[in-house]
Protein backbone atom coordinates (compact mmCIF):
# COMPACT_ATOMS: atom_id res chain seq x y z
CA UNK A 1 0.00 0.00 0.00
CA UNK A 2 0.86 3.34 -0.41
CA UNK A 3 -0.23 6.96 -0.70
CA UNK A 4 -1.04 7.81 -4.64
CA UNK A 5 -0.10 12.07 -5.14
CA UNK A 6 -2.54 13.10 -8.13
CA UNK A 7 -1.11 16.10 -10.26
CA UNK A 8 -4.45 18.04 -12.05
CA UNK A 9 -4.10 20.64 -15.53
CA UNK A 10 -0.87 22.15 -15.49
CA UNK A 11 0.53 20.43 -12.60
CA UNK A 12 1.30 17.10 -14.42
CA UNK A 13 3.25 19.24 -16.82
CA UNK A 14 5.39 20.43 -13.94
CA UNK A 15 5.56 17.03 -12.24
CA UNK A 16 6.23 15.52 -15.38
CA UNK A 17 3.37 12.40 -14.56
CA UNK A 18 -0.38 12.13 -14.06
CA UNK A 19 0.41 10.76 -10.48
CA UNK A 20 3.20 9.14 -8.50
CA UNK A 21 3.02 6.85 -5.31
CA UNK A 22 4.84 7.39 -2.58
CA UNK A 23 5.28 5.53 0.90
CA UNK A 24 2.13 6.74 3.54
CA UNK A 25 1.42 7.87 5.49
CA UNK A 26 2.45 11.52 4.23
CA UNK A 27 1.88 14.73 5.84
CA UNK A 28 2.60 18.52 4.69
CA UNK A 29 6.48 18.31 4.87
CA UNK A 30 6.41 15.02 2.94
CA UNK A 31 4.18 15.73 0.22
CA UNK A 32 6.60 18.91 -0.07
CA UNK A 33 9.50 16.66 -0.07
CA UNK A 34 8.05 14.04 -2.61
CA UNK A 35 6.90 16.35 -5.47
CA UNK A 36 10.59 18.13 -5.82
CA UNK A 37 10.73 21.93 -6.31
CA UNK A 38 9.31 22.95 -8.81
CA UNK A 39 5.47 21.38 -7.52
CA UNK A 40 6.45 21.87 -4.03
CA UNK A 41 7.00 25.91 -4.55
CA UNK A 42 3.35 26.07 -6.49
CA UNK A 43 2.14 24.31 -3.37
CA UNK A 44 2.85 27.00 -1.68
CA UNK A 45 0.65 29.43 -3.15
CA UNK A 46 -2.53 29.78 -1.57
CA UNK A 47 -4.33 29.21 -4.91
CA UNK A 48 -3.10 25.74 -4.85
CA UNK A 49 -5.60 23.52 -3.12
CA UNK A 50 -5.02 20.07 -1.89
CA UNK A 51 -7.69 17.14 -1.72
CA UNK A 52 -6.94 13.97 0.54
CA UNK A 53 -9.95 11.11 0.26
CA UNK A 54 -11.64 13.35 -2.26
CA UNK A 55 -11.86 16.00 0.20
CA UNK A 56 -10.87 19.28 -0.33
CA UNK A 57 -8.88 20.37 2.60
CA UNK A 58 -9.53 23.78 4.24
CA UNK A 59 -5.88 23.86 4.87
CA UNK A 60 -3.30 21.94 3.10
CA UNK A 61 -0.97 22.08 5.62
CA UNK A 62 -2.70 19.62 8.05
CA UNK A 63 -2.60 17.06 5.01
CA UNK A 64 -2.45 13.21 7.15
CA UNK A 65 -2.73 10.91 4.19
CA UNK A 66 -2.99 7.18 5.41
CA UNK A 67 -1.98 4.38 3.12
CA UNK A 68 -4.18 4.07 -0.31
CA UNK A 69 -5.71 7.29 0.02
CA UNK A 70 -5.58 9.40 -3.02
CA UNK A 71 -3.56 12.69 -2.61
CA UNK A 72 -4.81 15.62 -5.65
CA UNK A 73 -2.96 18.56 -6.09
CA UNK A 74 -5.72 21.23 -7.71
CA UNK A 75 -4.07 24.40 -9.39
CA UNK A 76 -6.85 27.06 -9.92
CA UNK A 77 -9.63 25.91 -12.72
CA UNK A 78 -11.39 26.69 -15.75
CA UNK A 79 -14.40 25.26 -16.64
CA UNK A 80 -16.84 25.85 -19.47
CA UNK B 1 -36.28 15.86 -13.10
CA UNK B 2 -32.24 16.63 -13.10
CA UNK B 3 -29.50 15.37 -15.75
CA UNK B 4 -26.09 16.13 -14.39
CA UNK B 5 -23.43 14.66 -16.21
CA UNK B 6 -19.24 14.49 -17.45
CA UNK B 7 -19.51 13.76 -21.17
CA UNK B 8 -16.69 11.75 -22.94
CA UNK B 9 -18.28 11.37 -25.95
CA UNK B 10 -20.23 14.14 -28.66
CA UNK B 11 -22.50 16.07 -26.31
CA UNK B 12 -26.25 16.72 -27.66
CA UNK B 13 -27.78 19.26 -26.21
CA UNK B 14 -30.93 19.13 -28.10
CA UNK B 15 -31.58 15.55 -27.05
CA UNK B 16 -31.24 16.49 -23.26
CA UNK B 17 -32.63 19.62 -23.64
CA UNK B 18 -35.92 17.82 -25.08
CA UNK B 19 -36.35 15.45 -22.17
CA UNK B 20 -36.51 18.14 -19.84
CA UNK B 21 -39.20 19.53 -21.99
CA UNK B 22 -40.95 16.35 -21.80
CA UNK B 23 -40.16 15.83 -17.86
CA UNK B 24 -41.08 18.96 -16.91
CA UNK B 25 -43.93 19.55 -18.92
CA UNK B 26 -45.76 22.46 -16.12
CA UNK B 27 -42.34 24.31 -16.69
CA UNK B 28 -43.21 27.80 -18.43
CA UNK B 29 -40.05 28.32 -19.72
CA UNK B 30 -36.78 26.46 -20.26
CA UNK B 31 -33.41 28.61 -20.51
CA UNK B 32 -30.69 26.89 -22.10
CA UNK B 33 -27.04 27.80 -22.47
CA UNK B 34 -24.40 25.99 -24.90
CA UNK B 35 -21.09 26.79 -24.87
CA UNK B 36 -19.01 25.60 -27.87
CA UNK B 37 -14.95 25.51 -28.90
CA UNK B 38 -14.80 28.35 -31.71
CA UNK B 39 -15.30 26.85 -34.83
CA UNK B 40 -11.90 28.92 -35.76
CA UNK B 41 -8.78 30.03 -33.70
CA UNK B 42 -7.89 26.80 -31.51
CA UNK B 43 -7.01 23.67 -33.41
CA UNK B 44 -8.12 21.74 -29.79
CA UNK B 45 -9.52 21.76 -26.54
CA UNK B 46 -8.65 19.28 -23.55
CA UNK B 47 -10.90 19.40 -20.82
CA UNK B 48 -9.73 17.12 -18.00
CA UNK B 49 -11.26 16.58 -14.24
CA UNK B 50 -10.40 15.09 -11.30
CA UNK B 51 -12.83 11.94 -10.83
CA UNK B 52 -13.36 12.05 -7.01
CA UNK B 53 -14.26 15.70 -6.94
CA UNK B 54 -15.89 17.03 -10.28
CA UNK B 55 -18.63 15.03 -10.64
CA UNK B 56 -19.55 15.73 -6.85
CA UNK B 57 -19.22 19.39 -7.20
CA UNK B 58 -21.64 19.73 -10.32
CA UNK B 59 -23.93 17.38 -7.83
CA UNK B 60 -23.29 20.14 -5.03
CA UNK B 61 -23.86 23.15 -7.49
CA UNK B 62 -27.35 21.43 -9.12
CA UNK B 63 -28.52 21.68 -5.11
CA UNK B 64 -27.49 25.05 -4.86
CA UNK B 65 -29.35 25.90 -7.79
CA UNK B 66 -31.87 24.13 -6.72
CA UNK B 67 -32.00 25.93 -3.12
CA UNK B 68 -31.48 29.59 -4.82
CA UNK B 69 -34.27 29.37 -7.49
CA UNK B 70 -37.66 27.89 -7.90
CA UNK B 71 -36.83 24.93 -10.33
CA UNK B 72 -38.89 21.72 -12.19
CA UNK B 73 -35.47 20.62 -13.56
CA UNK B 74 -32.18 21.47 -14.36
CA UNK B 75 -29.44 19.45 -16.68
CA UNK B 76 -25.92 20.03 -16.76
CA UNK B 77 -23.58 18.54 -19.25
CA UNK B 78 -20.34 19.00 -19.36
CA UNK B 79 -17.56 17.75 -21.81
CA UNK B 80 -14.44 15.92 -20.43
CA UNK B 81 -11.50 14.46 -22.90
CA UNK B 82 -10.25 16.45 -26.12
CA UNK B 83 -12.42 18.49 -28.26
CA UNK B 84 -12.11 19.65 -32.02
CA UNK B 85 -13.73 23.29 -33.28
CA UNK B 86 -17.52 23.61 -33.05
CA UNK B 87 -17.54 21.00 -30.43
CA UNK B 88 -20.11 21.88 -28.04
CA UNK B 89 -18.15 21.73 -24.59
CA UNK B 90 -21.10 22.65 -21.71
CA UNK B 91 -25.05 22.40 -21.67
CA UNK B 92 -26.88 23.98 -18.90
CA UNK B 93 -30.53 24.43 -19.52
CA UNK B 94 -32.97 25.12 -16.37
CA UNK B 95 -37.16 24.32 -16.37
CA UNK B 96 -38.87 26.83 -13.98
CA UNK B 97 -43.02 27.84 -13.10
CA UNK B 98 -41.04 31.63 -14.26
CA UNK B 99 -38.74 32.52 -16.49
CA UNK B 100 -36.44 34.72 -14.38
CA UNK B 101 -35.86 30.99 -12.30
CA UNK B 102 -34.79 29.76 -15.51
CA UNK B 103 -32.75 32.21 -16.76
CA UNK B 104 -30.79 33.17 -13.15
CA UNK B 105 -29.99 29.18 -12.49
CA UNK B 106 -28.81 29.07 -15.99
CA UNK B 107 -26.21 31.94 -15.34
CA UNK B 108 -25.66 30.93 -12.41
CA UNK B 109 -24.47 27.60 -12.98
CA UNK B 110 -22.81 28.79 -16.08
CA UNK B 111 -20.88 31.23 -13.75
CA UNK B 112 -19.71 28.60 -11.22
CA UNK B 113 -19.20 25.95 -13.93
CA UNK B 114 -16.53 28.67 -15.55
CA UNK B 115 -14.19 29.67 -12.36
CA UNK B 116 -15.52 27.09 -9.88
CA UNK B 117 -15.73 23.88 -11.08
CA UNK B 118 -13.10 21.38 -10.98
CA UNK B 119 -11.97 21.61 -14.48
CA UNK B 120 -8.69 22.30 -16.25
CA UNK B 121 -8.80 23.63 -20.20
CA UNK B 122 -6.03 23.67 -22.29
CA UNK B 123 -5.78 24.44 -25.95
CA UNK B 124 -3.84 23.56 -28.80
CA UNK B 125 -3.06 26.54 -31.18
CA UNK B 126 0.22 26.38 -34.22
CA UNK B 127 0.73 22.71 -32.76
CA UNK B 128 1.33 23.99 -28.88
CA UNK B 129 -0.55 23.29 -26.04
CA UNK B 130 -1.25 25.59 -23.73
CA UNK B 131 -3.03 25.63 -20.16
CA UNK B 132 -6.12 28.29 -20.12
CA UNK B 133 -6.49 30.17 -16.49
CA UNK B 134 -10.08 31.67 -16.23
CA UNK B 135 -10.23 35.17 -17.21
CA UNK B 136 -10.76 38.21 -15.42
CA UNK B 137 -14.25 38.79 -16.15
CA UNK B 138 -15.27 35.02 -15.34
CA UNK B 139 -14.16 36.16 -11.32
CA UNK B 140 -15.97 39.07 -11.24
CA UNK B 141 -19.25 37.40 -12.84
CA UNK B 142 -19.02 34.57 -10.06
CA UNK B 143 -18.88 37.43 -7.30
CA UNK B 144 -21.93 38.97 -8.30
CA UNK B 145 -23.65 35.43 -6.17
CA UNK B 146 -21.87 37.01 -3.34
CA UNK B 147 -21.09 33.43 -2.06
CA UNK B 148 -17.17 32.04 -1.29
CA UNK B 149 -15.13 32.21 -4.45
CA UNK B 150 -13.29 28.90 -4.29
CA UNK B 151 -14.60 26.06 -6.08
CA UNK B 152 -18.17 24.17 -4.76
CA UNK C 1 -27.34 36.44 -38.96
CA UNK C 2 -30.71 37.46 -37.19
CA UNK C 3 -34.31 35.56 -37.59
CA UNK C 4 -36.68 37.53 -36.61
CA UNK C 5 -40.40 36.20 -37.06
CA UNK C 6 -43.93 35.71 -36.38
CA UNK C 7 -45.03 32.22 -36.40
CA UNK C 8 -48.42 30.73 -37.02
CA UNK C 9 -47.65 27.22 -37.27
CA UNK C 10 -46.22 25.14 -34.45
CA UNK C 11 -42.70 26.67 -33.23
CA UNK C 12 -40.15 24.38 -33.89
CA UNK C 13 -37.28 26.33 -31.37
CA UNK C 14 -34.39 23.50 -31.94
CA UNK C 15 -34.11 24.08 -36.06
CA UNK C 16 -33.93 27.98 -35.34
CA UNK C 17 -31.38 27.60 -32.67
CA UNK C 18 -29.31 24.78 -34.58
CA UNK C 19 -30.14 27.14 -37.49
CA UNK C 20 -28.28 29.82 -35.34
CA UNK C 21 -24.89 27.67 -34.34
CA UNK C 22 -24.14 26.95 -37.71
CA UNK C 23 -24.21 30.72 -39.21
CA UNK C 24 -22.69 31.84 -35.71
CA UNK C 25 -19.97 28.89 -35.83
CA UNK C 26 -17.32 31.11 -34.49
CA UNK C 27 -19.77 32.27 -31.19
CA UNK C 28 -18.32 30.61 -27.70
CA UNK C 29 -21.91 30.74 -26.72
CA UNK C 30 -25.74 30.34 -27.64
CA UNK C 31 -28.16 31.23 -24.86
CA UNK C 32 -32.22 30.34 -25.39
CA UNK C 33 -34.59 30.75 -23.80
CA UNK C 34 -38.06 28.95 -24.90
CA UNK C 35 -41.47 29.78 -23.15
CA UNK C 36 -44.34 27.68 -23.14
CA UNK C 37 -48.28 26.98 -22.49
CA UNK C 38 -48.12 24.74 -19.16
CA UNK C 39 -49.20 21.40 -19.94
CA UNK C 40 -52.20 21.63 -17.15
CA UNK C 41 -54.49 24.88 -16.13
CA UNK C 42 -55.14 25.83 -19.69
CA UNK C 43 -57.32 24.31 -22.39
CA UNK C 44 -55.51 26.82 -24.76
CA UNK C 45 -53.90 30.46 -25.38
CA UNK C 46 -54.62 32.67 -27.78
CA UNK C 47 -52.09 35.68 -28.88
CA UNK C 48 -53.50 38.64 -30.94
CA UNK C 49 -50.71 41.31 -32.61
CA UNK C 50 -51.10 44.22 -34.82
CA UNK C 51 -50.27 43.57 -38.63
CA UNK C 52 -48.65 46.97 -38.77
CA UNK C 53 -46.99 47.55 -35.41
CA UNK C 54 -45.92 43.90 -33.90
CA UNK C 55 -42.87 42.74 -36.60
CA UNK C 56 -41.48 45.79 -37.15
CA UNK C 57 -41.54 46.35 -33.00
CA UNK C 58 -39.72 42.89 -33.09
CA UNK C 59 -37.49 44.44 -35.71
CA UNK C 60 -36.76 47.24 -33.45
CA UNK C 61 -36.47 45.19 -30.52
CA UNK C 62 -33.33 42.93 -31.89
CA UNK C 63 -31.71 46.38 -33.38
CA UNK C 64 -31.58 47.86 -29.42
CA UNK C 65 -30.10 44.34 -28.87
CA UNK C 66 -27.27 44.37 -31.08
CA UNK C 67 -26.75 47.96 -29.88
CA UNK C 68 -26.83 46.82 -26.27
CA UNK C 69 -24.57 43.29 -26.52
CA UNK C 70 -22.20 42.04 -28.56
CA UNK C 71 -24.04 39.36 -30.72
CA UNK C 72 -23.39 37.33 -33.75
CA UNK C 73 -26.69 36.40 -34.38
CA UNK C 74 -29.86 36.39 -32.79
CA UNK C 75 -33.51 34.48 -32.99
CA UNK C 76 -36.54 36.17 -32.10
CA UNK C 77 -39.86 34.10 -32.86
CA UNK C 78 -42.87 34.43 -31.44
CA UNK C 79 -46.35 32.64 -32.07
CA UNK C 80 -49.29 34.26 -32.95
CA UNK C 81 -52.97 32.06 -33.13
CA UNK C 82 -54.48 29.53 -31.24
CA UNK C 83 -51.94 27.19 -28.92
CA UNK C 84 -52.77 23.94 -26.89
CA UNK C 85 -51.18 23.09 -23.65
CA UNK C 86 -47.55 22.48 -23.93
CA UNK C 87 -46.87 24.36 -27.08
CA UNK C 88 -43.94 26.49 -27.26
CA UNK C 89 -44.99 30.62 -27.37
CA UNK C 90 -41.77 32.31 -27.90
CA UNK C 91 -38.32 31.31 -28.70
CA UNK C 92 -35.58 33.74 -28.44
CA UNK C 93 -31.71 32.79 -28.80
CA UNK C 94 -28.23 34.64 -29.31
CA UNK C 95 -25.40 33.70 -30.23
CA UNK C 96 -21.94 35.74 -28.76
CA UNK C 97 -18.48 35.46 -28.36
CA UNK C 98 -18.88 36.09 -24.59
CA UNK C 99 -21.41 33.62 -22.64
CA UNK C 100 -22.72 36.99 -20.59
CA UNK C 101 -23.86 38.86 -23.83
CA UNK C 102 -25.59 36.09 -25.08
CA UNK C 103 -27.44 35.58 -21.64
CA UNK C 104 -28.36 38.62 -20.86
CA UNK C 105 -29.78 39.50 -24.21
CA UNK C 106 -32.01 36.72 -24.37
CA UNK C 107 -33.15 38.08 -20.68
CA UNK C 108 -33.38 41.88 -22.27
CA UNK C 109 -35.30 40.24 -25.06
CA UNK C 110 -37.77 38.46 -23.33
CA UNK C 111 -38.56 41.02 -20.65
CA UNK C 112 -39.57 43.67 -23.43
CA UNK C 113 -41.46 40.42 -25.15
CA UNK C 114 -43.36 39.90 -22.25
CA UNK C 115 -44.57 43.70 -21.44
CA UNK C 116 -42.92 46.30 -23.61
CA UNK C 117 -44.06 44.10 -27.81
CA UNK C 118 -47.71 44.64 -29.27
CA UNK C 119 -48.86 41.58 -28.31
CA UNK C 120 -52.01 40.64 -26.47
CA UNK C 121 -52.75 37.26 -24.80
CA UNK C 122 -55.73 35.66 -23.40
CA UNK C 123 -56.31 32.44 -21.59
CA UNK C 124 -59.06 29.36 -21.82
CA UNK C 125 -60.18 28.04 -18.87
CA UNK C 126 -63.66 26.26 -17.45
CA UNK C 127 -64.76 27.26 -21.36
CA UNK C 128 -64.07 30.83 -21.14
CA UNK C 129 -61.60 33.05 -22.57
CA UNK C 130 -59.97 35.92 -19.72
CA UNK C 131 -57.48 38.46 -21.13
CA UNK C 132 -54.34 38.34 -19.30
CA UNK C 133 -52.20 41.56 -18.25
CA UNK C 134 -48.38 41.01 -17.55
CA UNK C 135 -48.12 40.34 -13.96
CA UNK C 136 -46.18 43.38 -11.62
CA UNK C 137 -42.69 41.41 -11.65
CA UNK C 138 -42.54 41.70 -15.49
CA UNK C 139 -42.90 45.46 -15.30
CA UNK C 140 -40.04 45.45 -12.69
CA UNK C 141 -38.20 42.62 -14.94
CA UNK C 142 -38.19 45.51 -17.56
CA UNK C 143 -37.35 48.48 -15.32
CA UNK C 144 -33.85 46.89 -14.82
CA UNK C 145 -32.93 48.31 -18.55
CA UNK C 146 -34.35 51.39 -17.49
CA UNK C 147 -35.64 52.37 -20.74
CA UNK C 148 -38.91 53.58 -20.87
CA UNK C 149 -41.34 51.69 -20.22
CA UNK C 150 -43.54 51.66 -23.10
CA UNK C 151 -43.33 49.13 -25.78
CA UNK C 152 -40.97 49.21 -27.99
CA UNK D 1 -62.48 55.69 -48.59
CA UNK D 2 -62.80 55.70 -44.87
CA UNK D 3 -60.85 55.39 -41.63
CA UNK D 4 -60.77 51.77 -40.53
CA UNK D 5 -60.45 51.46 -36.55
CA UNK D 6 -59.15 48.61 -35.68
CA UNK D 7 -59.04 47.16 -31.86
CA UNK D 8 -56.86 45.04 -30.25
CA UNK D 9 -56.52 42.72 -27.71
CA UNK D 10 -59.56 43.11 -25.00
CA UNK D 11 -61.05 46.07 -26.53
CA UNK D 12 -62.04 44.20 -29.38
CA UNK D 13 -64.65 42.45 -27.04
CA UNK D 14 -65.77 45.85 -25.23
CA UNK D 15 -66.07 47.06 -28.96
CA UNK D 16 -67.90 43.86 -30.00
CA UNK D 17 -65.95 44.05 -33.26
CA UNK D 18 -62.08 43.96 -35.18
CA UNK D 19 -62.85 46.58 -36.80
CA UNK D 20 -65.45 49.42 -37.97
CA UNK D 21 -65.05 51.95 -40.68
CA UNK D 22 -65.34 55.54 -40.18
CA UNK D 23 -65.75 58.24 -42.95
CA UNK D 24 -62.38 60.54 -43.09
CA UNK D 25 -60.82 62.52 -41.52
CA UNK D 26 -61.18 61.32 -37.98
CA UNK D 27 -59.39 63.56 -35.24
CA UNK D 28 -59.58 62.55 -31.23
CA UNK D 29 -63.14 64.04 -30.65
CA UNK D 30 -64.69 62.27 -33.63
CA UNK D 31 -62.55 59.47 -32.62
CA UNK D 32 -64.64 59.03 -29.17
CA UNK D 33 -67.73 59.56 -30.72
CA UNK D 34 -67.43 56.65 -33.11
CA UNK D 35 -66.07 53.93 -30.65
CA UNK D 36 -68.89 53.88 -28.48
CA UNK D 37 -68.97 54.98 -24.60
CA UNK D 38 -67.67 52.18 -23.38
CA UNK D 39 -64.44 52.17 -25.66
CA UNK D 40 -64.09 55.78 -25.26
CA UNK D 41 -63.85 55.91 -21.56
CA UNK D 42 -60.74 53.30 -22.18
CA UNK D 43 -59.28 55.43 -24.75
CA UNK D 44 -59.16 58.17 -21.88
CA UNK D 45 -56.99 56.11 -19.66
CA UNK D 46 -53.09 56.48 -20.11
CA UNK D 47 -52.28 53.16 -20.28
CA UNK D 48 -54.20 52.83 -23.80
CA UNK D 49 -52.34 53.88 -26.88
CA UNK D 50 -53.44 54.77 -30.48
CA UNK D 51 -51.98 54.43 -33.69
CA UNK D 52 -52.06 56.10 -36.72
CA UNK D 53 -50.84 54.65 -40.12
CA UNK D 54 -48.63 52.13 -38.42
CA UNK D 55 -47.33 54.59 -35.98
CA UNK D 56 -47.70 55.07 -32.08
CA UNK D 57 -49.12 59.08 -31.08
CA UNK D 58 -46.95 60.40 -28.65
CA UNK D 59 -50.00 62.21 -27.91
CA UNK D 60 -52.76 60.40 -29.00
CA UNK D 61 -55.09 63.58 -28.17
CA UNK D 62 -53.12 64.63 -31.70
CA UNK D 63 -55.03 62.33 -33.91
CA UNK D 64 -55.34 63.25 -37.54
CA UNK D 65 -56.13 60.22 -39.85
CA UNK D 66 -56.79 60.72 -43.37
CA UNK D 67 -58.93 58.81 -45.86
CA UNK D 68 -57.46 55.51 -46.14
CA UNK D 69 -55.66 55.42 -42.96
CA UNK D 70 -55.92 52.73 -40.20
CA UNK D 71 -56.17 53.84 -36.52
CA UNK D 72 -55.63 51.32 -34.10
CA UNK D 73 -56.39 51.28 -30.48
CA UNK D 74 -53.84 49.32 -28.15
CA UNK D 75 -54.64 48.32 -24.92
CA UNK D 76 -52.09 47.14 -22.43
CA UNK D 77 -50.00 44.33 -24.00
CA UNK D 78 -48.75 41.12 -23.05
CA UNK D 79 -46.61 38.66 -24.91
CA UNK D 80 -44.34 35.98 -24.44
Amino acid sequence: MAVTIIFLGPLRDVAGAESREVPGPLDWAGLLEHVGEAVAEQLNEARVNVACGGKVLSDKTQLNAKDGEEVALLPPVSGG
Amino acid sequence: MDDIRLVTGLLDPNQAVDNLAVAASDAGGIATFIGKVRASGVEALELSHYELLTLPSMEALASHAHARFDLMGLVMLHRVGELAPGEPIVCVAAAARHRRDAIEAVDFCMDHLKSAAWFWKREKRGGEWQWIEPRAADHTDLARWSEKSGPV
